[in-house]
């Protein structure tokens, strides 16, 4: 038995590893997080600013960090379109270009209604320079970004009414996997400009270097994938809801309901018909995506549903919506505690099986380690 | 045929085609709802009306009071191309006003030139300088050139208030030393002196002790050992270009290795992932093939180009080390996650391992999957040390003379500390904040820490 | 000739460098440096490009084992190469749309984007993701205690690891909030701020002793390695 | 036979069996084709060979006639471009839907003008060339409006997904899978960068400094910059570099090479000692003893004592002139140690972003590729 652990082979090792990732991603269980003060401090930040505050996020990573940190990129987008703040994008990486196309797509596609480009968002693209770049957008934002992505003057659009230099921000989100990064934002833009608060967002190689900056220079930070799980929890406990008793609900009558002549395909087609809405809303609803329905749709899909409105209501606020005083919801009033707005949370599961594996095989090292030295085979 | 485009490229808010220009900014009273209430009394009392409320209404009609004491002064430390401008608020300009009398200031400019009369151009307006603003630094100007301000306090509807001038013109001045450097310069100088100290005493022929580097007799060992193997050598000079110190003292220490390589007879490949590195390693191992007196054998293949692309380059790597064993592999130079791929790949195929870096985030991957591992510092004395030439060896030595000088600084700066902490003694506060911030470091300090009241 | 004017320039051009720290008005100068760098950099890969032409083309004529793969490079490099420069497929920018030439070189869509999208991308990342097994293998076969030093560097990553995932909150969550300090994140967090702290700040200061000295050597002309050492 | 030997193809083929009967169940069943993806066209860009016609990006609508119709006005107050339009004079809109021009018409609510239903305006132009604009869209949005299969992206996600399979075979052993993902990532990465390197650096700040007209009309119609002489300097350099293609004087590189490391010399001389000695020096000055309103806090004291005493184990580590015996050699070596522990703490942080790595990668295999999750 020790003799072939002496032995192994390190393939096994690799297989036991991908197991302990494969596993959970397939199974996704779902681990609770708890915000530690260093990502609540980010979240109340953005929670407390006034609608309509100014919001730079600078996405200094590539391709390579993406899985790190495309879902706090994500997840601040959010929470800052939810609050209605008006953002900035700037990357100073080349190869960053297209994760700013990835916040700007959330807001083009769940933020429809409410974001409209050079109106309340903005994408500045690539500022060559790195450090200079910082130091240079401290003072005067257009030496550095005479124009957006769009190659049309800065200066023009809406949005920048007021904006002169990175001072006029109310917050700076720093999200950023290397050089330059986080630590040039703290050392160029944040220690010597006092009006500038930043908040960041590391990869789990670079946060070590930056925890003495938290909290002088830093009002916050997601520290790796942890950090970005912590804060979609935030985001969920705030503007998500269970999100099951509706869906479940809805797929029950429409088990019932469904036969040879509806099927369930044109049930739901007949849903988004009588609710006047596109059949792409109706799937979210079914999904648990959106929990929180307008009355008038609720009404509708009552119709067809031959059941009770109020069946429908009292799920839905089983779910948590509150309908109480006449509070109506918008149409796409997504839940954001659906899976599918928890990447982060996501990748805890595997996280936690890949760390204990870990320390299963550090243990098991020493085990061996220590069996092979009283048997005289090591000094 | 004759292409001719007229591209619309103004920008603007949306259902641009419907024209006209924007509303006004703000919004302003309902004027008409007032003409309306007035027009209701008989025509004396109208009159008597509109001259009560204008006696009454005259403050809030009025421009807003202006804004006094606008002071101009040069920015120190810089290239002549800024001036800070700072005023106290119009006396108008309150917080606790409902609705605000001021909607903030605008600031105009005008060059002075003997020829013609000052010209004023609004430079900032009320949306760069709102209420309870009282400073701006004014960038992007010419050096040595006069220039006069004007200020005024502005309110919702646009009515600006007389203005504040500034008395004679201001010129900004160009500084030809940044002052806040000083101390700075006086350490680099110093470190620098006693590396040249010590260069100079090892020409001179003084013996110098330095003491042993592990890993670096490891070096001599791996060529070695290649050569009895009749195996390949892997040298990679980290995944940086020309532009990072790392990667040229990697490459230093690959003229060592070339120059082995050479006398031994062995084989060394150095793949890069950078075009100025390849040169730059062709160059090397030319001349160390040279030194060794074996240039017929050097040939320009043993370093070639792979990608710049970080992980495009470790997949040759890795490629490569299973493919072609080799006996030993360095990683000398600047690198990043790549180090434990690398590191681990090597480790299967059972090659000597030599690392060094001075990325700390890559360390512990060496350290636990290398034989050898130059860590930090120790990286760039290796190069040093590797040469055999006295003179390197000095450099070493003046290394230690800045150790000594930070340990000093952070001694001396630790005990004052204490003291000013435990005594509650302004006097060393302000010496520990001189230190720091002043001797320590090269920007403005901040202004509360310069009153150490808080 | 040959080896004297290169020094001298390396001298010059470095000098003036730490001149123009010290010098406002030339403080541009560092950041116009900076950018020469970079084109010079870029302008180099043509350099690159002909080491790989070379390196690949002889395979293929030598016949060498594995030949058919420098083919596929080969290939790969001139499709890519071509199609990137000259942006087949990508639309012009939408304000100037007489202007061909006009449009990101990377457009959603354009054949580049595809490349770099289904080829550089998935390969990269499964390379970099080829660490998680890495680390796996490392801690299994390296994190012995041999020594005390090896105790504590596996003694911390232990530790660390438990401190930062849901194990962690698990393990330590019943401790009372007086005595933090001895929960797993809270010893993690003093390594963190401590130890750490202190050993990265003397590695830094280690290492900026180091480059300044590389640096003088070769802004005196003692190490010029990077021009062969020596005649 | 051996049986290491077998193991490969046999774990390969059940692996494409499991593969196979997974897309048949999936595409016939569930009627999800794995790796589908689809795309949302957000508009056109219509390119014209005529005079006379001017586009508005946001209103998606062309306009005809337009040199008339429209003159762009700076207003100054609210610093923006604002369209003046003499809306008489406008012959014809571009019906983006209907793609023909068509007379112009009011709309009652919004007031914007739109397409009329009236029938075409026969002599107007049209476009010689159109390009689609479009973007990503997730499965689930399969069936909205503008949303459409993607026959070359669902080909490039097979394609991503069988490369990385083929980086993931390395784990087991070097082979020819592995070997043509290596060549093809080599070829493709290095043209690629060049490429990058070539459309912002070399022809912005190179071409673009040299002859900046030149780039403004054809390449970046924003570049407003005067023609910089000095940048014959880089253009001389970089042909000096170049030289080393040719078979004689290839010493001549050496210049530039020597000015990109005297400049890299001086440039890092400062640049460090300045950010990583003085700056970290200055961060180790903290008091031995921490007062706070009066009273002694103990843990901050111990805090701050241990930081400073490990920077100077860790210093003395690092001394070069003195071998590590005695004092010397006890100081250094608990320096090692707060290297370890530091060096311990780095690896176990690591690990964390790498796990994501990988789960990354199997997220995008299991739910991009085969569907199934999410």
């Amino acid at each position: 038995m020790i003799d072939a652990l002496i032995q192994l082979d390190r393939r096994w090792i690799f297989l036991a590893m991908f197991l302990a990732v494969a596993i959970p991603v397939l199974l996704q269980p779902e681990l609770p997080e708890q915000p530690t003060p260093i990502v609540q401090s980010v979240f109340d930040r953005i929670e407390n600013l006034p609608s309509g505050s100014r919001v730079l996020m600078a996405l200094d990573y590539d391709p390579a960090s993406r899985p790190e940190l495309g879902p706090m990129t994500r997840a601040l987008t959010r929470h800052s379109a939810l609050r209605g703040h008006r953002l900035f994008y700037i990357t100073l990486w080349p190869t960053g270009v297209p994760m700013i196309d990835e916040a700007t797509d959330i807001l083009e596609t769940e933020f429809a209604d409410q974001y409209h480009y050079g109106e309340n968002y903005l994408n500045l693209g690539y500022g060559a320079g790195q450090e200079a770049a910082i130091k240079l957008i401290c003072t005067d934002l257009t030496k550095l970004f005479p124009a957006d992505s769009r190659g049309r003057p800065f200066a023009l659009w809406e949005i920048a009414r007021g904006v002169n230099s990175l001072q006029d921000m109310d917050l700076t989100i720093s999200i950023g996997a290397g050089y330059p990064g986080t630590k040039e934002w703290v050392q160029y833009a944040a220690t010597p400009y006092p009006a500038i608060d930043l908040v960041a967002g590391v990869t789990g190689v670079s946060a070590p270097p930056q925890y003495p900056y938290y909290p002088q220079q830093l009002i916050g930070m997601l520290p790796a994938i942890k950090g970005a799980a912590e804060y979609e929890a935030a985001l969920a406990a705030r503007y998500g809801t269970a999100g099951e008793a509706l869906p479940a609900l809805l797929d029950e009558r429409l088990a019932e309901l469904s036969g040879p002549q509806r099927t369930r395909e044109s049930i739901t087609v007949e849903m988004a018909e009588a609710a006047g809405i596109e059949m792409a809303q109706v799937r979210r609803v079914l999904d648990g995506r959106i929990n929180c329905l307008p009355r008038a749709e609720i009404k509708a899909f009552a119709r067809v549903l031959e059941i009770e409105a109020e069946a429908i209501l009292n799920a839905a606020i089983q779910d948590g919506a509150d309908y109480s005083e006449d509070r109506d919801y918008p149409s796409n009033y997504l839940n954001y505690a659906h899976s599918d707005y928890q990447d982060a949370l996501k990748r805890m599961a595997p996280q936690l099986s890949a760390h204990l594996l870990m320390l299963v095989l550090i243990v098991l090292g020493n085990v061996i380690f220590f069996l092979q030295r009283r048997r005289g085979v090591l000094p | 045929m004759v292409k001719r485009w007229k591209s619309v490229t103004a920008a603007g808010g949306r259902g641009r085609l419907t024209g006209g220009r924007g509303e006004p900014a703000m919004g302003s009273w309902g004027t008409p709802g007032l003409v309306a209430w007035v027009q209701g009394f008989p025509v004396v009392g109208q009159l008597v009306l509109l001259v009560v409320l204008g006696v009454m209404a005259q403050p809030l009609w009025g421009a807003p009071a202006s804004p006094r004491g606008l002071r101009a002064r040069d920015v120190r430390n810089d290239a002549g191309r800024a001036l800070t401008l700072d005023w106290q608020l119009s006396p108008d300009d309150d917080v606790r006003l409902d609705p605000p009398r001021v909607a903030g200031y605008r600031l105009y400019r005008a060059e002075v030139t003997p020829e013609e009369r000052p010209r004023f151009e609004r430079i900032r307006d009320e949306q760069d300088l709102p209420p309870q603003v009282d400073e701006v630094v004014d960038e992007g100007l010419t050096p040595h050139q006069p220039y006069l301000y004007r200020l005024v306090a502005v309110d919702a509807e646009g009515r600006e208030s007389a203005a504040a001038e500034l008395d004679q013109p201001v010129r900004p001045e160009v500084w030809y030393f940044d002052r806040n450097k000083r101390w700075f310069l006086a350490i680099t100088l110093l470190i620098s002196a006693g590396i040249l100290f010590f260069i100079r005493q090892a020409r001179r022929g003084v013996e110098l002790k330095i003491r042993k580097i592990a890993g670096l007799e490891a070096v001599d060992e791996a060529v070695g050992r290649a050569t009895e193997m009749g195996r390949s050598m892997l040298f990679v000079p980290g995944i940086q270009d020309m532009n990072n110190i790392q990667t040229v003292a990697g490459i230093t220490v690959l003229a060592r290795i070339g120059r082995l390589t050479a006398e031994y007879d062995a084989r060394i490949e150095v793949p890069t992932s950078r075009s100025l590195v390849m040169t730059t390693a062709r160059e090397t191992l030319e001349s160390s093939y040279l030194a060794a007196g074996r240039p017929d054998a050097y040939h320009e293949d043993m370093s070639y180009y792979i990608t710049d692309e970080q992980f495009g380059y470790v997949a040759y790597l890795t490629g490569y080390m299973v493919r072609e064993k080799p006996a030993a592999c360095f990683f000398l130079g600047a690198f990043f996650a790549e180090s434990l791929i690398l590191a681990e790949t090597g480790n299967s195929i059972g090659a000597i391992q030599i690392a060094g870096t001075a990325e700390p985030a890559q360390l512990p991957f060496f350290v636990a999957a290398c034989d050898y591992t130059l860590i930090g510092e120790e990286f760039f004395a290796a190069s040093a040390y590797l040469s055999g030439e006295p003179e390197q060896l000095g450099t070493l030595k003046g290394q230690d003379v800045g150790k000594l000088l930070g340990g000093l600084l952070i001694a001396v700066g630790c005990l004052l500390f204490t003291y000013a902490h435990g005594a509650d003694s302004p006097a060393a506060q302000r010496a520990v904040n001189y230190l720091r911030f002043q001797v320590l470091g090269t920007e403005d300090i901040p202004e509360e820490i310069l009153e150490p009241g808080e | 000739m040959k080896r004297t004017i290169p020094i001298i320039i390396a001298a010059v051009a470095g000098l003036v460098m730490v001149v123009a720290f010290f010098v406002p008005p030339l403080i541009d100068w560092r950041e116009t440096a900076e950018e020469w760098f970079n084109i010079l950099a870029a302008v180099a890969m043509i350099l690159g490009g002909a080491s790989i032409l070379a390196m690949h083309l002889r395979r293929i004529s030598d016949q060498k084992r594995g030949w058919g793969f420098s083919l596929v490079t080969l290939i790969a490099f001139a499709i890519t190469l071509s199609v990137g420069l000259f942006k087949v497929g990508v639309p012009p920018m939408a304000e100037y749309p007489d202007r061909p030439w006009t449009g990101e070189y990377i457009t959603h869509g354009a054949p580049l984007w595809w490349i770099f999208q289904y080829l550089i991308v998935p390969i990269t990342a499964t390379m970099f993701s080829l660490l998680a097994f890495f680390v796996a293998s490392a801690a299994f076969r390296a994190f012995r205690a041999k020594n005390a030093e090896a105790v504590l560097l596996l003694g911390t990553a232990f530790i660390v690891l438990l401190g930062r995932s849901y194990a962690g909150t698990l393990l330590t969550g019943w401790v009372p909030e007086s005595y933090a300090a001895l929960t797993l994140p809270g010893m993690t967090d003093t390594i963190m701020g401590v130890f750490n702290t202190a050993g990265q700040r003397a590695i830094m200061i280690g290492i900026a002793l180091g480059i300044a000295s590389t640096s003088l050597k070769i802004l005196l002309g003692i190490d010029r390695s990077y021009l062969g050492n020596r005649h | 036979m051996n049986r290491a030997k077998l193991a490969p193809p046999l774990i390969g083929g059940l692996l494409l069996v499991v593969l196979g009967s997974w897309i048949l169940v999936s595409t016939l069943v569930r009627h999800r084709f794995p790796g589908a993806q689809y795309r949302q066209q957000i508009g056109t860009i219509d390119v014209f060979d005529a005079e006379g016609v001017s586009w508005s990006e946001e209103d998606q609508l062309w306009v005809l006639e337009v040199d008339a119709a429209i003159t762009s006005v700076w207003d100054a107050e609210r610093r923006q471009w604002v369209l003046e339009v003499d809306e008489a004079a406008i012959a014809a809109v571009w019906d983006a839907e209907r793609r023909q021009w068509v007379p112009p018409q009011r709309d009652p609510e919004t007031g914007t003008l739109v397409p009329s239903e009236e029938p075409a305006v026969r002599e107007a132009p049209l476009p010689d060339r159109v390009w689609q604009r479009q973007r990503g869209a997730a499965a689930a949005q399969a069936g909205e409006p503008d949303v459409h299969f993607c026959w070359s992206q669902t080909v490039g996600v097979w394609i991503a997904a069988l490369l990385t399979l083929c980086v993931f075979s390395f784990l087991y052993q070097d082979n020819p899978f592995y070997k043509l993902a290596e060549s093809l990532v080599v070829g493709v990465s290095a043209a690629y960068l060049m490429v990058v390197g070539f459309w912002t650096m070399v022809v912005p700040n190179l071409i673009g400094k040299l002859w900046p007209d030149f780039v403004a009309r054809h390449v970046i119609p924003e570049h407003r910059e005067p023609a910089q002489a000095i940048y014959y300097v880089v253009l001389v350099l970089s042909l000096m570099l170049l030289w080393r293609l040719s078979p004689r004087g290839g010493w001549i590189a050496r210049w530039p090479l020597a000015f990109v490391i005297g400049i890299t010399a001086g440039f890092r001389l400062i640049a460090h000692l300045e950010a990583d000695f003085a700056i970290q020096i200055q961060a180790t000055i903290l008091p031995l003893i921490v007062r706070e309103n009066g009273t002694y806090n103990l843990w901050f004291a111990l805090r701050n004592t241990a930081i400073v005493f490990s920077v100077f184990a860790c210093l003395t580590y690092f001394f070069f002139s003195i071998e590590h015996t005695g004092l010397v050699g006890r100081m250094a070596r608990l320096g090692i140690g707060v290297l370890m522990i530091t060096f311990g703490a780095g690896f176990a942080y690591t690990v964390m972003g790498r796990i994501t790595l990988l789960t990354q990668r199997l997220e995008f295999l299991l739910g991009d590729w085969l569907r199934l999750i999410g």
